[in-house]
């Protein structure tokens, strides 16, 4: 044999303890948890950004990258259920507006009482998300299709309800509106619309790794022929998706109206294209079957803290499109390299 | 980041520069660049240093209220806001509690007293113009309408004031002024009867433009009046009726670029209302720093609730009775 | 063989496009046996548990489970009615690990309230059976039981798979040929897995090309030829040499069917 | 056995000859030729605006369908190609007018001259393809990602070059406003834009479907570890396709200065999704390897069928948001039932 | 076996994290022999062939073809040096039918101009040859050669992979379990095949798990065990229960190995 054996060491055992170069060492170590590699990357950005402007790392700035990052985080926790099940949502960003328009016109405009207005917008959403999903799950619908379709029927919705005028938030009650109270953590700021979206990643989070519905969602993505043929019953799973779905975007229509001050139908325009951002930063397959909702998390603040930075370094908008460009590509390079020489150790 | 605005008055004597920052509604059409250079020109000779942000679109109320609190966090002077609605209003809220002058440029904030002073040109009264330049036009003849708005998928101030202001112009009643095509479609204009061919969306941009013109020309081919909400739309709409053969039309439309004063001089558009946002951006920075320097507020214009930075008709054949100028000098003042 | 079939299928036609994949099949599976199902490749043998599982709908054709019509939509159907089935391809979730592929569809809860209201999973429960669970089946190379199943090998995914099947008590196990990527010793587990079923009162359906596994297991074989049932016999009054030459078409089956 | 059996026919020979209703026999021509289902959809569309408003079918008006769909229809060609490879790509609409705006800056305010300037376009186009498909074939970065990272940088490109000017047609001379060149064929009338793309989609066609570049396509996009496997070079068949498509996009931005008669960067806005729309429609999955080209031609003839339709028909703009939404849905439904039931006879 | 192996690896070590797939093999393999090569599931010998294949980089350790060392960065390179391979999975992609995948990646043109300028394909020549050359594995009941591969049986399937490899001529010809999934007389074809392959003086690797095919076919016998390889055997010096117990670890290899 040619390879060098230690007595009592398969050849295998000799290659592993092998000489590592920190870098390499580092590389191990994250690859043991691809999940972090997002981090990583968040980090970097971080620290990057605090380098280029001191005033981006205090925790008044820190405070309001959380806040920014608020809508298009909680909708990235609809998106990324979605996703999880191969499909793709486009319509996240109308169907909010529309919940949004529905609690405010009810609220505002019909006098109806806050808490009947917000659970009738719960209630919009849900069936926001049942539309999509029986489009999708019943009549087999592809999803970009399904959902295309309904941004601009929700778009449409939306504006034929409200003529595009926007209804200010003293006149939609303190529930609607309690999404922006703020207090203070130390020496942050927060308001009541983060916490509830940190909340929601929570209990998704929970839902998705802990419970035998989040791994029917897994494996419907994964393979929906294989889960259907092991038995799981792959319709029901993915109408359950998008009607969760369809109240987490109810839920960030609320967190909107605390953000803005108002219902109104123009925000958010990116927001679809973003939210889907923020889950492939994050590191979950379009393909379905593959991702975390704390990668998401993180893609979402990675976003966040690049447009922030970038506007705290002075940077100006048409350069802000072109950085914001070559950082996200730069993002997943760097994700992609952390997990891929970590795979090859 | 309060305690940093107080240092910044002494602008233009080559201490620390005056930060403003300047909030578009959009990043690319050519009236918030034009609007960006005009504002960048003024700073080069007073110090001030310009940050430029904006809505993704001109419904995007979210990007612009993360430029200002962006603008807050940073510790800047001053903000100049075109602002892309209502909704925008806490934000300016919290800049101005953080001790920040803020101006608004182009559209006028609702409440006009939620900022410091307003550098505007009236929509509407851009409108009326070209909407009153083409009913003289028309010299009593029955005015058969193409209306090219701008979007079909969002509401926007710009797009119902301009097109509203259009119809008012030509003496229609527009019943609601903030809503695009609830007039009679069939009627009588200060002029004569009117029929309001089709009402169409362009996305602001040239090809939609065409295909909106191209549309309305299938329904109906004896239109005579185009309004265009903005130029880019009225070359693409411009380009629909030459294909067609269709040379009589009078085609309006409102900005005022070189690009449509020269289509005015061609004879492809009939006339423009044209406005001067990079004036806005010069005059707002100049403001800025003035407040900074003898703590004054811009003067509103008289009668109004702020500074008319004007519109003016630009046209070769001028109509009795309506002030206009020449392409030749539209084309000085053009951007 | 007497008494009602626990599973029996009439007339059963499966066509796709101009493709005959079953051209009109019966069967009858009884408690307590073991029905080996043979047949050259395409011959129609996969389409033909599909149909009786609810993996395909048939094109016409009726199903009786233990006497009674049924009409399977969908696999779960067929599961609910208590028929386990290994596909020829698996069907494990790529992604997923051995032990969420084993109790896919059936997972364990934690005990007490974490279970009953906030139904959380007992992962660390079902890691160990499904550990257990594949140690039966003489899987001894598997070197981490969180393995994702697309980084097992052919065999140890098969094995899986069989596992699934096997694991959770039911009337009926189809297997489509559940040793094919087998080595020798884990072949022999299955197969003794298989008898174990049939003494427990189970009817096992199995499908292999292996005509020394199928002699060794069956107790009758259903030889299937161009998308229709030749013959049934059985290990007793034919030979491997016959049961090919029926498969193959070459020769007709003796009389004295079962 | 209790089938019924006719003497000399097998039990499935019989039940192919059982009787059938009229619309099972139309479902299985249909089924037997499934790429022309969107053809159906197409015809049903155009019968049901004819009937709303006869002008629609006039051949002027069937002229303006052709040269509106112009633009979308030729992105739609590399964007097929490149969903064929699993990929997607939301740059399109950027590089479409980055070549614009490099081509008419170079015509119009440098004084090269139009083939020069042609030729530099073509090239850029070449190199926004290779950019893309470098970093999605050899750096292994997820489609998604890479065209959303360069969509940002062409935009701003383009826009950091012209400033947000449009460069009127006179000033670009013959050869870049060729494709507006319109003549008379019966009673209708094309532009040689139109002529280009058709050509654009016959050469592609072939190149698809009778060469062995266009089955490595395919395989690529099926299953890119197998055809690996089976010994593919994978990577350079990714990136011949992402450039092959960033030339396709230079062509378009050639007819898109002929359509507007300028180079601009205004226009567009919405191409990103409307090309993908047509490649969904045309039948081609999202998750690769499956679809025709032939299905993109009509899929961007559905779309433009479906909005010129609507304006012909009188429809208010904010409903016909609505209307094209639940166009979109029902086309392919009307796809998918063609498909479905005809699979299962 | 004397002269210089055509294909030779020494030391080849593969690990996945925490798995170990090959832990220091050696394989030699000489022009005219089949090489059989032996293991339990999850012994590690699809790795050792995507090892030796291109499809895997091994962590570490040395290949060599015709005495010259080599690197296989990608399958292509392995196929360049004139090494053809099934894979278990088989590769084929799904949606193309049974000759676009028998002939991915040496596609025939048509003749003349139609070929050589606009690069058409010979898509009837080709089908024809499909046709033929899976009919030569003696696989009958394909009905529709246009059928993609996706919808053919197990078998079926797998009948296109073998032809694949062996339908273009090569020095190397690698079998991962080429007949798990095939019937009993289309596995005795592709032995036939296997032999005739040596005939012509190629080398053959052949993974199977089927004693009697490999001791039917093969020269030499490479028992892998535990990501090693325990011995190299002969089928004259030992029997199958020999081998057997080599690969379970239940007894060493006799002296004499080759
Ligand atoms: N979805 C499908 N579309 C078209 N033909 C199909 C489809 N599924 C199966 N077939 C065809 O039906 C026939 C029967 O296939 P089946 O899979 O039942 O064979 P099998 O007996 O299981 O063969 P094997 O032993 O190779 O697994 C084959 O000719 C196959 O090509
Ligand atoms: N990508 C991978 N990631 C992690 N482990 C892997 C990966 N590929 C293979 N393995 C592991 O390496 C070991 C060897 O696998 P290999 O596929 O080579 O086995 P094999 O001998 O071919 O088995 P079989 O007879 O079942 O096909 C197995 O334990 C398998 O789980
Ligand atoms: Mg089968
Ligand atoms: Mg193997």
């Amino acid at each position: 044999m040619t390879t060098t054996d230690t007595p009592g060491m398969t050849a295998a055992e000799a290659f592993r303890q092998r000489p590592l170069t920190p870098l390499q060492r580092l590389q191990r170590i994250l690859h043991r948890h691809p999940q972090i590699s997002p981090l990583v990357v968040l980090i970097a950005a971080v620290i990057v950004f605090g380098l280029l402007n001191p005033r981006f790392l205090e925790p008044s700035n820190i405070s309001l990258v959380l806040q920014q990052v608020a809508i298009i985080g909680s909708l990235a926790i609809g998106q990324t259920l979605i996703i999880l099940t191969a499909g793709i949502d486009l319509s996240v960003g109308a169907a909010m507006i529309l919940v949004a328009m529905v609690m405010g016109s009810l609220a505002g405009d019909a006098g109806v009482p806050g808490i009947l207005a917000f659970l009738v917008g719960m209630l919009c959403g849900a069936v926001t998300g049942l539309l999509n999903g029986w489009l999708v799950s019943t009549v087999k619908l592809p999803p970009f299709i399904v959902t295309l379709g309904t941004l601009n029927l929700f778009t449409a919705l939306g504006l034929l309800m409200s003529g595009g005028r926007s209804i200010p938030g003293d006149r939609l009650g303190p529930l609607l509106t309690w999404t922006s109270t703020s207090f203070s953590v130390g020496p942050f700021r927060l308001t009541a619309g983060v916490v509830l979206v940190v909340l929601m990643y929570l209990v998704m989070g929970y839902a998705l790794s802990q419970t035998a519905w989040g791994r029917h969602v897994y494996a419907v993505g994964d393979d929906a022929g294989a889960a259907r043929l092991a038995g799981i019953r792959t319709r029901r799973v993915l109408l359950s998706v998008y009607v969760v779905a369809g109240v987490i975007f109810a839920l960030s229509a609320w967190v909107l109206i605390g953000r803005v001050g108002a219902a109104t139908t123009n925000s958010a325009a990116d927001a679809n294209l973003d939210s889907i951002t923020a889950v492939v930063i994050g590191g979950t397959s379009l393909f379905g079957g593959r991702g975390r909702l704390l990668g998401t998390f993180i893609g979402a603040l990675i976003v966040g803290v690049f447009r922030n930075g970038l506007a705290l370094a002075r940077v100006d908008v048409l350069y802000q499109t072109l950085a914001i460009g070559v950082l996200i590509i730069a993002a997943v390079t760097l994700d992609q390299w952390i997990r891929r020489t970590g795979a090859q150790r | 980041a309060l305690g940093l605005t107080g240092c910044a008055g002494d602008s233009g004597s080559g201490g620390d520069p005056t930060y403003v920052t300047l909030i578009t509604k959009d990043p690319d059409n050519h009236f918030w660049t034009a609007m960006v250079e005009g504002a960048k020109t003024a700073a080069k000779q007073s110090n001030v240093e310009i940050t430029t942000a904006a809505g993704r679109d001109q419904s995007d109320a979210d990007g612009q209220i993360r430029a200002i609190e962006d603008a807050i966090s940073r510790g800047d002077d001053a903000i100049l806001i075109a602002n892309n609605g209502p909704a925008v209003n806490d934000a300016i809220k919290r800049a101005r509690d953080a001790g920040i002058y803020v101006l608004a440029l182009d559209t006028p904030t609702e409440p006009a007293d939620l900022v410091d002073g307003t550098l505007a040109s009236d929509n509407f009264e851009a409108g009326q113009l070209v909407g009153k330049w083409a009913a003289g036009a028309l010299d009593g003849k029955k005015a058969t309408i193409a209306l090219l708005d701008l979007f079909a998928d969002k509401v926007v101030t710009v797009d119902y004031q301009r097109d509203q202001g259009f119809l008012s112009g030509m003496g229609i009643d527009t019943k609601d002024r903030k809503k695009n095509g609830d007039e009679a479609k069939t009627g009588a204009y200060s002029g004569g009867d009117y029929q309001i061919a089709c009402n169409q969306a362009t996305n602001g941009a040239e090809d939609g433009g065409r295909s909106a013109m191209e549309n309305c020309l299938s329904l109906n081919k004896d239109i005579n009046v185009v309004f265009t909400a903005n130029e880019t739309s009225g070359v693409g709409a411009a380009q629909a009726l030459k294909a067609a053969g269709n040379t009589g039309a009078l085609l309006v439309s409102i900005d005022g670029s070189c690009g449509g004063v020269k289509s005015v001089t061609e004879g492809s558009f009939g006339a423009v209302a044209q406005q001067y946002p990079s004036e806005m951006g010069r005059l707002g920075v100049e403001a800025v720093v003035k407040h900074l320097r003898d703590g004054v507020n811009p003067t509103p214009s008289e009668g109004l609730d702020f500074v008319n930075t004007g519109v003016r008709l630009v046209t070769d054949k001028a109509v009795n009775g309506i002030e206009s100028i020449s392409s030749a000098e539209g084309a000085k003042k053009c951007w | 063989m007497t008494g009602t079939p626990i599973l029996s299928a009439r007339g059963l036609i499966k066509t796709y496009g101009a493709v005959v994949a079953l051209d009109g099949v019966d069967l009858d599976l009884y408690a307590g046996e073991v029905l080996a199902v043979i047949g050259d490749n395409g011959a129609g043998k996969s389409t033909l548990i599909k149909c009786l599982t609810g993996a395909e709908i048939p094109d016409m054709g009726t199903l009786t489970v233990d006497g009674e019509q049924v009409r399977f939509r969908k696999p779960q159907d067929a599961r609910d009615a208590g028929i386990e089935t290994v596909y020829q391809t698996l069907s494990l979730a790529p992604a997923l690990d051995i032990s969420a592929n084993l109790f896919l569809g059936r997972e364990r809860r934690r005990p007490g309230v974490l279970g009953s209201v906030f139904r959380m999973l007992d992962k660390k429960g079902m890691r160990g059976d499904a550990s257990a669970k594949v140690d039966d089946l003489g899987i001894r190379t598997i070197q981490d039981i969180s393995q994702v199943v697309e980084t097992l090998s052919g065999g140890q995914r098969q094995a899986v798979a069989v596992a699934r099947a096997v694991a959770f008590g039911s009337k009926v196990v189809v297997l489509d040929e559940p040793t094919a990527a087998l080595g020798v010793r884990e072949s022999a587990q299955v197969l003794g897995v298989v008898r174990e079923l049939r003494e427990r009162g189970m009817g096992v359906i199995l499908i292999s090309h292996n005509m020394p596994h199928v002699f060794e297991v069956a107790d009758r074989i259903h030889v299937q030829r161009l998308g229709r049932r030749a013959a049934v016999i059985t290990p007793r009054d034919h030979t491997m040499p016959e049961a090919v030459a029926i498969m193959t078409g070459a020769a007709e089956a003796k009389e004295g069917q079962a």
